[in-house]
């Protein structure tokens, strides 16, 4: 068996400037704030990130963009962060803006091989601009393609050793969907418990997903 | 009752038992103190979770379990958590029956603008757009006129739409309008509103037929 | 709360000649056998069948199609029962015949709010032609189109009272999927438990999809 | 061992600790009994199983756990069950390490023809075309020719094609390709197997690059 479980230096140590990231979390809910603060420390730049919030003025992802460390960032709703808005006004920062669904929709695509996929959201506004569309049962679709990402940071409540996750409430949000769509997946836990203690029919994402896992709280 | 609280009230009577239901930030929140007797319904939010109970003591906060708003919330019997793009799957395929939103502005045609002020710092749209085209039933909550005076219905939105299908219903401390094929009809004032006040305050034409 | 326990005859009357019923199951894994055979005994006819197979010689849904009640069959793999072959070579059975993932991604696109999806699968085969297709990533991708139905019949294992739905081993295959993407959703089930008896976290099948729930071996 | 579990035992060699490995029918399922020592691999079924287990013993067959082609398995430590729509998206978003799959016909690029012969009522493609586009790798084994002595490695497959993606490995009972940019080459021939043989019974070009 494999060796997934790995200490935080180790596991950030894998990513390297220039490379896009997905980070799970719904605004700080759900969100790996242990890996971000060990990405902080190791000082990689240049990111793009894929996040549906880039966290909270001086909190999580914040810290990183404060820092002028990414370059990108993609997601639905940055309006709980006025950092975003303010270095994207600047012109410190690209942003591209998706509807929620599609943001998920695409993560999701890209981790199931789907090339890309048709939604009514954003079809006839700002956002649909420029997006190619298609009729579809009398009503218009906008194409929207797939969404990957070097290395997924994520955050779930267990792991057994073989990499089975599974999550707390709503703390489980973007996180098993971006799981699927990443080449690295690293998953910060509260708890690691052996192969076999984990029921079978509520592993909510499967081992084959994660490459590392992190306790929570373990050495820095 | 205060004016939010008389809206929400009213939305709350346009739910049926059983029904699913999204609210939104700011009044709709309000939908869930004002349910009539005998009517149960499943609050969805797209963070992922259906059955969203009260906010709860602080004493008994969960940081894992909050609404769309980032807010603490309960969960009630019968609930479940699922992941995002599952609970956008469920709003984009028609599975919520109403959802209940603010706006910044409803236009002639009833389709709403609610998710940009351009030129401000704000980034975001959130599920706004996938409400809009997926729920069954939208109805929109929102007060009149802006703070500063301005209508809130009007002919043409000035700020960019959320989607280009109308909502089904706009409740407002004046009135309540039913979107119609022809567009905006007036079909209820609240109580103290006058027609004339109506018009006075919208800038949007709109048919009249009052019960 | 909405009474969502009713007898199979109740549930199956909803069925009209002419619709179009998903039916979950494996072969007969997972296949709501009781509702199937309530359906046969009700007399519908014309029906369009949405199923990965459809039975076996003699057992399930077969039973309708020997029986001339099927019109068209969509499915992936008939190659276990002959007799769907049979049908559609002497021309008494329409038959639409689409890669397994291609298939259930139609379904769940159907019940998501997705008008259509770019997948690898099928792109330079027969089952490809005349399909519309786009270059992805320097790879060819065919269109498919989301799936729905009227009614779907669905077998899960354990229900509450509002509908909450969770499944058992490999029975749990379509079933899931296919109760997102019909009109009128039924499950036949082994248990049905009070609401707050399952955990929130591992339901499979929230309420919201599900309209009726038939107790196996229920009186007919 | 016989020539099935010969080219089993041969496939088994390519796989390394960690795998998750899909399994067709035939030959394929022999696969598992032949892993080198110290190798684990997580056997993926269709149906909604990641980590099948052997076959029971009749007095414990659960009929709700069965593989993909409806035989009944059982489960490892470690093992998840998941919707079909799941499984797929696993498959085709190339979260499947290797797919060994048997195959009629493969062509001089290494394409597989595996699930339709015209003519016959058999009517079925299952998940073949989603596993050659989306595992990993895909190794195809299966005899050289077929029962009346027809060669299966042919120029252009008479059959209808899975995939238009070519394979990465051929394991008959005579020989190993690698499939290349050039198309087939032949690394290996398996014991007693002679190229003159395998030139003989293979009606496609390949090239020869025996170690």
């Amino acid at each position: 068996m494999k060796e997934k479980v790995v200490s935080k230096p180790e596991a950030i140590a894998h990513i390297r400037d220039g490379m896009s990231i997905m980070v799970g979390g719904f605004g700080l809910v759900g969100a790996p704030l242990e890996l971000i603060d060990e990405l902080f420390r190791q000082g990689q730049r240049d990111l793009t990130v894929i996040s549906n919030n880039v966290g909270e003025p001086g909190k999580g992802l914040s810290r990183l963009l404060e820092a002028g460390r990414i370059r990108k960032a993609i997601g639905s709703y940055f309006t709980s962060n006025p950092v975003v808005g303010e270095h994207a006004l600047a012109g410190k920062l690209e942003v591209e803006l998706m509807p929620q669904g599609t943001f998920t929709e695409a993560i999701r695509a890209g981790g199931a091989g789907i090339g890309g996929f048709y939604t009514r959201a954003s079809a006839g506004t700002q956002l649909g601009v420029g997006k190619e569309t298609k009729v579809i049962g009398g009503q218009t679709y906008v194409l929207e393609y797939a969404l990957t990402a070097d290395v997924a940071l994520i955050r779930a409540h267990k792991a057994d050793r073989l990499g089975n996750l599974v999550y707390r409430k709503t703390a489980r949000n973007f996180n098993p969907v971006m799981a699927t769509a990443a080449k690295l997946v690293i998953a910060e836990v509260d708890e690691i418990v052996e192969v076999g203690e984990m029921d079978p029919e509520v592993i909510v994402t499967p081992h084959l997903y994660v490459d590392f896992i992190v306790q929570r709280g373990g050495v820095a | 009752m205060d004016i939010k609280h008389r809206i929400a009230a009213r939305a709350a009577q346009e739910l049926r038992d059983g029904d699913v239901v999204n609210l939104g930030i700011g009044i709709p929140t309000l939908v869930a103190d004002h349910l009539p007797p005998g009517v149960d319904v499943y609050l969805h939010t797209e963070n992922g979770l259906l059955g969203v109970g009260p906010a709860p003591e602080e004493w008994a906060v969960d940081p894992d379990l909050v609404n769309a708003s980032k807010r603490p919330v309960t969960q009630t019997p019968g609930c479940s958590y699922f992941a995002s793009d599952q609970s956008f799957a469920m709003i984009r395929g028609g599975h919520v029956d109403v959802a209940i939103l603010g706006a910044l502005q409803v236009d002639a045609q009833g389709r709403v603008a609610n998710w940009s002020v351009p030129g401000e710092t704000v980034l975001g749209v959130g599920g706004a757009m996938d409400l809009l085209v997926g729920a069954r039933r939208v109805i929109v909550t929102m007060s009149h006129i802006t703070r500063d005076g301005q209508p809130k219905i009007v002919q043409n939105c000035s700020l960019p739409l959320t989607a280009d299908r109308p909502v089904d219903l706009v409740i407002t401390d004046l009135a309540v309008f039913r979107v119609m094929e022809t567009g905006l009809v007036l079909t209820e004032l609240m109580p103290g509103a006058t027609l004339e006040q109506v018009r006075r305050r919208t800038a949007a034409q709109f048919e009249v037929q009052l019960a």
